[in-house]
């Protein structure tokens, strides 16, 4: 039978796995054979009073039959510039997919990315040329004569390609995973 | 089949399944260690044996497998023979069996490799990223640019390609004209003469192309227009005839049909 | 300025709004203006004794080259019983031989993995791909330009550790010959 405090420990574990509300019911079910709900209660008291030390970034909620671990409302100014740093080291997939067909069909203009997309890519366009991973190349000469992008050399760098005849043809990356089902 | 493939049938049948094997190297590097001699030294003859007395059991292997494990069958008999010939001392020829230790000394530090990462997944198998709730919510489907590669980059592509045609079915795609109006006018100015009452409706009919029979219909109608033939029809769904008028085909007004 | 129990605090908000390895420097941008890396690291410190002593559920993990909030490995059971099937599934031997390979002679390609292995190693490759352990970088310059393999950020995190130096040295062969010799 665990002690209160390991029952807390457990608790807390299982909260942090689900990131989200748990029932008490549910938690009484992991705890194992013999554990009361009063005991789960008893053990998510002590948790919340450890949590409501000052010196912790989460605390424990009680919401809804439930129970729930939160990161303190003082922080969300601080989650949000997180949020923000994160985000210049990450790519949507709307961008992941932009910049495919830059890479594969270079030179290209933005309508005939939203063509390819099928919805209005301006946004993630701009966001690949932040990221240095885009750039412009010259106007079509077409009416509205549209800018053209190309990749840049960071892109290469960051995929360690030589050069653009390095990427994978679209048949090689199908065929390996063909294999892969099959080989698996 | 080369008689050395089949080992002497006094040979123990091995007691495992070739399925527990990763591949040819696994194999011959067990085989090595049940004889407990130096893997520098290998007893080649009794490992070709019962590398051999192993590959009968392979039934139960599908053939790329089995292509795997044969090559280095090959292999092994090619060593066994090369052990039997004598060498002259002064040539000081390397050991035949020197490249294939060489690989199994190779491969027994990836299994070795193996198995610390093994221990490693085994520590960290029931620990979970903590996550707490929070203000503000993280988007969902970013990917980590470090992590993401040109297989990422060629995927994403396809996708956009395979939705691209699923929304955009290809457009219907227009045959070739091979019948021209024109043409078919003539013909059937010809034939209304000849006939004098033409049976429009079973020639169309019995076109073996659809778009003649359109041709046709339209050609029809233009003679009419042109007041070189008359139709009548005598009751709904019945034949219908094409009777010239007497008056001449305008050869010049067709130019444009 | 944050004190370093405040700063811990802050560190911890974020490690678990984001639920998986934050990069050192992303903690000292968050953290804000004249926080220093060694003040994060100092706080970071602080948390880890405090996950350490207390009675956590959870602790402070250094790997992938940032720090990550985690559950303790000691509750796996209570886990596999609440998160179900959702439970990690192991790499199988041959995953964990190719990724072996992949680890101590990156970047290497798919035929030299074939070499070293005796066999086709195509299907497991990309499931390592799949599962993002293993990713494409580059093509080497010989006969039929095939790609190479290295492994990602996500590979230092699945098996703990902070960077590619911590990959766990190998014996010499001969002391690998003996422990098989007496082993087997």
């Amino acid at each position: 039978m665990p002690s209160p405090e390991q029952l807390a420990a457990l608790c807390e574990a299982v909260l942090a796995a689900a990131g989200e509300v748990v029932a008490t019911d549910a938690l009484v079910g992991t705890a194992g054979e013999g554990v009361t709900s009063a005991e789960v209660e008893a053990a998510m008291e002590i948790l919340r009073a450890r949590h409501e030390h000052e010196a912790s970034g989460l605390l424990v909620e009680r919401v809804g039959g439930g129970y729930r671990l939160a990161t303190r409302p003082q922080f969300e100014g601080a989650l949000r510039t997180f949020l923000g740093i994160r985000a210049r080291a990450r790519l949507s997939q709307a961008a992941l997919e932009a910049l495919a067909i830059v890479a594969y069909r270079q030179p290209i203009t933005l309508p005939e990315i939203n063509f390819l997309r099928g919805v209005n890519s301006a946004g993630v366009v701009r966001t690949l040329v932040e990221r240095k991973l885009v750039k412009v190349s010259g106007r079509k000469q077409v009416v509205g004569t549209p800018l053209l992008y190309r990749t840049t050399r960071e892109f290469l760098v960051h995929f360690g390609l030589d050069d653009l005849s390095a990427l994978p043809r679209l048949e090689e990356a199908e065929q390996v995973e063909e294999r892969g089902t099959s080989g698996d | 089949m080369d008689p050395a493939l089949v080992a002497p049938d006094e040979r123990p049948r091995p007691t495992f399944s070739l399925a527990v094997f990763e591949g040819p190297l696994d194999l011959l590097l067990h085989l090595v260690r049940e004889q407990k001699v130096s893997i520098w030294d290998i007893p080649i003859a009794d490992i070709c044996d019962q590398y051999h007395a192993a590959l009968r059991v392979m039934d139960e292997l599908d053939l790329e497998v089995a292509g795997e494990y044969l090559v280095y069958a090959a292999w092994l008999l090619l060593i066994k023979s090369r052990m039997l010939l004598p060498r002259h001392p002064e040539e000081a020829g390397e050991d035949p069996r020197k490249e294939l230790v060489e690989r199994l000394v190779e491969y027994e530090k990836v299994k070795a490799a193996a198995a610390e990462l093994a221990g490693l997944e085994e520590v960290r198998r029931g620990m979970v990223g903590a996550r707490a709730a929070a203000m503000v919510t993280p988007p969902e489907d970013e990917l980590e640019l470090e992590d993401l590669d040109v297989l990422a980059v060629a995927e994403a592509l396809r996708t956009v390609l395979e939705r691209h045609r699923r929304e955009h079915p290809p457009v219907l795609e227009l045959a070739p004209i091979r019948f021209s109006v024109r043409d078919k006018i003539m013909e059937l100015y010809e034939m209304v003469r000849s006939q004098r009452s033409f049976p429009l409706l079973s020639h169309l009919l019995t076109r073996p192309d659809r778009l003649e029979s359109v041709t046709l219909l339209i050609a029809a109608l233009e003679l009419v227009r042109l007041g070189t033939a008359t139709v009548h029809q005598r009751r709904a769904f019945a034949e219908i005839y094409l009777t010239p008028t007497g008056e001449p085909l305008a050869v010049e007004a067709l130019a444009d049909a």
